[in-house]
């Protein structure tokens, strides 16, 4: 997070640099049940980023010592892919990913009834195929419809959006630009009906009623992913008309 | 993979052999006839070219990034070719997170050599500064969705991305290299074509599903860079071939191949429009 | 640290959410008071600074090293701070010699956060030669011992480590840069101070033991740079937080993070006098 | 592959740069037995490459829930010493050597009977003491040897030889500078007595022509090293006359 | 073991670069029990090294199938933090890291009474804070102390202390300087009871009569460093007075 | 190794002992005997040196390959000699693929010691621009049949290698450093030889076979320069020796060390002679 703003991030009329208001989302799409082996699986635009996500279970547990006798074992794994970014990424896993894939986790786990499911294993694999700023939240959205898809029983969806501060000013959904050059980001995510913050990370320097500005856009983006989301969901339960990516 | 012994049983093996005797396959296809193929292109704007293709349910993604980098010892004068290909772990129930396995390596050097070894692109104009700089072309590819016949989809993947990509244009000036912002094609000269071929019973079938490649004794990949010159081979799987056997694998490939190519590069042509 | 379900049986967990609710914990603190927490510097002498730091019973020592290095290509002008994190082996019956696992990753992840992104170190004043020399500061944090918030006491560590830290001053000379012999201290900015807080029942405390954290259902870890600003933030285990519960731990983290700023501050003082 | 020809490959008669004639072998030695510990091994010489093969098995599978109820588990291990090549090679294996390695297997599995020994392991291990070009084929024949000699169950035995292209002109057997500077080349193995080609590969370019030329030059120098090959495998059990390498 | 000798490192009274005799130790401190979880535990400074020994067993084996049915299987992890060296250090463990653990597990050994505790493991670590010449000594000694304090059955403490030479002289335990600048270094450790020989090492150049020189010192350093051992368990278990770190 | 307990039966182990105590041992040697060994040099013509040793059936082979590189920060004069040593996994039905264990780092690094730390070859001969270019040595050694005693079959392998090994000539010139295209021998000062005895009951043998070891209690691996000089040492095992055990090995290892130095160098001359 460089202090030497290269690019004009916000214009004199507080315009973002790809035209966006403050409390503005770039455009979604999503897609449910788009990969033929995958128990459930689901396909996100947000900007730039487009990922697929799949899960694979209930099944059995490998090694088998690691199952847990009174409920499902939830693994995730986000990745990217080598040609995602800008400068070709190593096709190891890096410890940014390790960390996110954690978060992404403990951030789904509250949503779901693992103990329906004893002694086996959910797994969620997560492949960035293009990222941009956000994609973190992107990828807990998406994680969220394949669960769904894969019909694991759930207390609500789980939904994500970033706020951060560019310029001094606080908005809502950094993308790679605002993220990089901006001052601060904080990725979040919620279950829209239960209320709860189940994804939370910070960095850079927000003042307290900064942080109170952060917070209130970073859950209204929520909500408004939210609905793409049940609609995503809806289209492909309910034969409702076909949007987004093919 | 080493569980697909699993996944198809016994009975299954013997309709399918059945089946094949009269010349055609569970799915309707002759023993010669590919799934239907698709193919886009440009669909990651981060990379200097991408593809998506479609084999039936096979499905894999490539992309390809442009690099300055140095040269290796032994070719001052050369750009550099790296090819990776990785079957992710949302591809398949039997695949699994970490470093490639053998199959994955088998599948991203045959496709390496398929290309690289091939000549499809001419790394003498990759090269910027002799012995210092030069570029590099790194193709990467990931498998989304496994439904059998994957080193076919993995190199029509990384031959579409590149037919498909740009790279920036240097210039060497006295102070060194330079991006001048521009964007010209990659050299790309041919156009290689793979054709995978197996063994059931002593019938050979080209592009076999996961199913039929859980019942094959044999593989064979011929790769064609044109109607007359094949520019990669590779046998696999624990079985053999008769001599008859690889000449008409051979033939085959030249045949299919040319079909192939014409249908990639009408993709390409009509990516490119698009974009 | 997955074990710890073993560690600490039901009844413990009623027990303890019955004397939170009264607002006390089973070893007599309150809800948001810290165990005695003691900071030693300068005990590692071939460090450029070091700090060992005590919160309860959890144990860490912080060593910082300076050495010269290249610069990252997109950022020629600034030097390099890197944070890792270890829970060594001795530090607990569930540690595990090996490669840093997911837990081992986060902590260090924070830690570098923390300190990194938040503008403590003012990076450019580490840049010898633009694009070619720099100073890389590595922190490396050792857990000794386990007993619950590892993350502020690796946070304490690292930044007491590098308040106490000097590094070589180097003279730039048409032939190259040349270590002057004499030491200046690090450019350190800030002193941001991390506060950690769990969820027990619908109870948020502070500074959890590793019995309170084997029943907490969510974490959340907040670091403030000074008492009006937060500079990093991570949300941790499988449990959610109210808007509310967000909103209480950001008060308190810059509330008591004010309180241990001082005395942190006062620790390294009077451990430099020492020295 | 260069087309950058620097050592002349063939002359104006079409000697080779070694002498050779276009479907003339390098010079070939084997022997069978040379290893206390192993239970079968093999050493071949072919050019400069230097082979050693050793079988262990069949023995119990290590981890046992790899071992298969109704056959024994072919593992087969090409590696090659660092001080084989040209430049020292770093000894952790290569992409090439695992690929080797599994073409190696697959090449030799046809010839086994391994119905005959459920739920253990054969254990193939081939080290280069020092490479040539043609270094897969020599070790496809002494893996096949040292089978034989570990009293393995065979339908026939394995042997290896290559053909390739240099100057526009195909030949058999490349060696390291052929190999380097020619345009093609085409390592392939069979079963003699059952006429199955087990190991094929190519990578260069051959007109549908060559590629006949080709096949035949590989096939008629696979059958001459099958001679040597049977040679040893008697001289070790017949007490033949003594030859090859000490 | 550099021959350029740039520190002067015996001046013409004998006296060496840090003002000591050549049969004089470093400061040596050590206390018992330092570690909360561990099982057992000890602190030692040795010059400048600094080292933190625990134990954590005897207890279950992991894997299983490692464990042996007599007796408790020892294992041993020497590991330096990389401030604890002039340059810092990669935390991953180096190959001089693996042959020291092994060597120190090797010395530690003969001194317990493994029988006692069958199909189990008893688990040393070590790890090197600050580190000197002498640091596998003083971890010896360390973790000889650390089993002594998790109530293992021992014959025999193990005590550790290396002899060296210097411009041609035989001294008693090499600093870090005297190490890289002299001419050679033998790290010894026994079982001051029982008489035995249980790790020794050499490199450099020694004499037949040097060596006798050599064994000599160290044994009597060894010797030395074995009352201030004592003293560190006695003051753990008898109250005795307080010495050495805090 | 760890499963040797499994090879050699209780029976097996007293009728050793049994034997021993008459000063001879199962094979009819004596104690301080060795096996036969023979030495050859020369075998592997792309390396710059190579030997192959048998002690009884324990069989090694060694490569040396000289190859201009980067020397080392705090030792700019002088070139580099790597040692590394691999058992292989046709050499024994208890040696596996994959990266060395602690035994074949152990294997490794004492020849290394033996090796570079007595000083046998002139690393400062090895530089060709300070601080820039000098010769690196790498000495690799393949066990290819175990049959016990190791360290020495390593040992002799390496320094017969190295004594038979030719480098490249360069010149420096202005423009760099040049190979001339002519060889000329490795500096090499000394002839180290390892002597290696185990404790069995109370007595101790040389070259212990792998029965004999899988019996021992202890081990000791004593290298000397000459008939004067020590240069090596390294006890092993789990397992100790007395003070006089101590001197027993010292001596011996002097003694039996003069007698195969001078039949390996002998080896050696033939060697290069027959070239």
């Amino acid at each position: 997070m460089s202090k030497s703003s290269i690019t004009k991030l916000l214009d004199a009329k507080g315009v973002r640099h790809d035209g966006r208001k403050f409390n503005e989302l770039r455009p979604v799409t999503m897609k449910v049940g788009v990969l033929e082996n995958a128990d459930g699986s689901a396909y996100i635009e947000f900007g730039k980023n487009k990922i697929m996500a799949a899960v694979y279970g209930p099944r059995e547990v490998h090694p088998k010592h690691m199952s847990v006798p009174d409920r499902s074992v939830l693994r995730c794994r986000y990745h990217m892919t080598p040609f995602s970014t800008d400068t070709r990424k190593n096709p190891a896993p890096s410890r940014r990913e390790i960390e996110i894939s954690k978060v992404i986790r403990e951030g789904l786990e509250p949503a779901l009834i693992l103990t329906d499911y004893p002694r086996t294993a959910i797994e969620v694999y997560l492949e960035v195929l293009q990222s941009d700023g956000g994609s973190r939240c992107a990828s807990i959205t998406a994680a969220s419809l394949a669960l769904a898809d894969a019909g694991i029983n759930m207390r609500d969806l789980v939904v994500g959006c970033a706020a951060g501060k560019i310029e001094g000013r606080v908005v809502v959904d950094l993308d790679d630009v605002e993220d990089k050059e901006g001052e601060g980001d904080m990725p979040m995510a919620i279950l829209p009906n239960l209320g709860q913050v189940t994804l939370l990370q910070l960095d850079g320097r927000f003042s307290r009623k900064e942080f109170d500005e952060a917070f209130k856009l970073a859950k209204d983006g929520c909500m408004k992913v939210y609905d793409i989301q049940r609609k995503a969901l809806m289209e492909k339960y309910f034969g409702a008309e076909e949007t987004g990516e093919q | 993979m080493s569980k697909k012994s699993l996944v198809v049983e016994h009975l299954k093996r013997a309709q399918m052999l059945d089946v094949l005797t009269k010349g055609v396959r569970l799915d309707g296809r002759g023993l010669l006839d590919y799934r239907p193929i698709t193919i886009e292109t440009g669909i990651i704007e981060k990379a200097n070219g991408s593809a998506k293709v479609r084999i039936g349910n096979t499905e894999v993604i490539a992309g390809v990034k442009v690099q300055t980098g140095a040269p290796f010892e032994d070719t001052p004068d050369q750009g550099l070719l790296i090819v990776t290909a990785e079957v992710l772990p949302l591809a398949s129930a039997y695949a699994e997170p970490g470093p490639p396995n053998e199959d994955a390596i088998e599948l991203a050097r045959v496709a390496d050599r398929g290309i690289r070894e091939s000549g499809v692109v001419d790394l003498k104009e990759l090269c910027l500064v002799k012995g210092k700089n030069v570029l590099a072309v790194f193709i990467d590819v990931s498998v989304l969705n496994v439904d059998g016949n994957l080193f076919d989809a993995v190199s029509y993947a990384a031959v579409a991305a590149l037919l498909s990509s740009t790279m920036p244009k240097y210039e060497v000036t006295a102070e060194g290299v330079k991006d001048t912002g521009k964007t010209i094609p990659l050299p790309v000269k041919l156009t290689p074509i793979s054709i995978t071929m197996v063994l059931i019973g002593n019938t050979i079938i080209v592009d076999p599903t996961l199913d039929e490649e859980s019942v094959m004794t044999a593989r064979i990949t011929i790769a064609s860079a044109d109607k007359n010159t094949i520019c990669a081979g590779q046998k696999g799987n624990p079985g053999g071939f008769t001599e008859e056997q690889v000449m008409l694998a051979i033939d085959t490939a030249i045949s299919k191949g040319e079909e192939i190519r014409k249908m990639l590069k009408k993709s390409v042509g009509h990516g490119k429009k698009q974009k």
